[in-house]
């Protein structure tokens, strides 16, 4: 459960995973971290659910490899990618990213840069349940 | 044997996650795979015609449709992205 | 203890801080947090711990403004600030700015530009305790 | 009376972080009153020589040299900030 890059359908704790970031590593003068929750609401519809789907085993070898480009071009300390799968209720947690450093101007570059590429290379997909039926999403093809 | 993963809407159209496929010695093209999906799950026809708006791996990797396929391989055929 | 804009001597929950802000908002789809820790090195000197002072009144007002400005430039839902003054131990937490948007970007824009601009206009003043002695930082002339 | 704050590295030079100055009925500019602080706190004369290194402020609103001080005003002396 301490893997720095996990896909999993329970929950995650902000605290834990922050501390688990800085885990007292004394170079660490700055945490960004990227929440992602579930919207009510998205494209002038009520949206009661979200069901996220992952392609097992690669969609957990593209964030790995995400983490690592971050930890490379990046000037930042330490990184961490939770994304949850499975059926999340409107308001609930989706995805986390942190990444520490020594200077805070890294650590937002590439939490931003990560949230970015996540969305477009790591094979998970997300449904939307509203009122009216469902529909995948598909923004970015 | 080749196994063709599907997934999201691709696999909702086609009912299915999963199907194999017969594979020659000497393997075949990505692009003549798709035809024989195509073949078996007529209401992928649309989604297969415009393969810019998927995402195609052999064995969890990127691949293209002019990528070679050979036995034992894993082909997963996908939607566009939608995570985080 | 639930204000949005805070300066303490007691530590904070990130967890708790990212509760309050999201607080049920069904509109909120990210939250982007940036928190300072005390690093136990700086320029070429180990750091035990720091000192923060603030001129009381000023620095809450000051942090108070820099919100009302972030929540009219930026296409923001709600903003956090919690800043720590007195003795704080290397490794522990000084400071948590938290964003929240429907939209992503806004919330890493406003995140940095909310620090950036804390670190030039808010009255608090950080004194660096060394093996070899104390001295006042000050960066931003 | 003009109640003088100081700050940081200033309260520190100064050995003091509050002061008290008399204040003619048609107050004072800001600029008088730094050298009136000067000549209390001599330790402070390389730091206000330098005004543009220092942040200044009367009653908890920044304030430059030119800007007049009245009796009652607080008026707050501050190294650069260095929160966050």
């Amino acid at each position: 459960m301490t893997k720095a890059v996990r896909i999993q359908t329970e929950d995650f704790s902000v605290e834990e995973e922050t501390k688990l970031l800085h885990g007292g590593n004394g170079g660490m003068g700055g945490i960004v971290t990227f929440l992602g929750t579930a919207r009510d609401f998205s494209k002038g519809k009520d949206v009661s659910r979200l069901e996220f789907e992952e392609y097992a085993g690669m969609a957990e070898k593209a964030m790995n490899s995400l983490r690592d480009t971050a930890m490379e071009e990046f000037d930042i300390i330490d990184m961490r990618i939770i994304h949850r799968i499975g059926t999340i209720q409107a308001g609930e947690q989706i995805v986390l990213i942190l990444a520490g450093s020594a200077h805070r101007g890294a650590a937002f570059d590439a939490c931003e840069w990560c949230i970015d590429t996540l969305k477009k290379t790591v094979p998970i997909w997300k449904k939307e349940i509203t009122p009216s039926g469902e529909s995948w999403v598909e923004e970015h093809p | 044997m080749i196994r063709v993963l599907l997934f999201a809407r691709i696999a909702d159209l086609a009912k299915t996650r999963e199907a194999e496929f017969e594979c020659a010695e000497e393997g075949i093209a990505l692009n003549e795979l798709t035809k024989q999906v195509v073949a078996r799950f007529p209401a992928l026809e649309a989604s297969l015609a415009q393969p810019r708006l998927l995402f195609l791996a052999i064995n969890q990797e990127q691949a293209w449709l002019d990528d070679q396929v050979k036995d034992g391989d894993e082909v997963a055929i996908m939607p566009p992205f939608s995570g985080g």
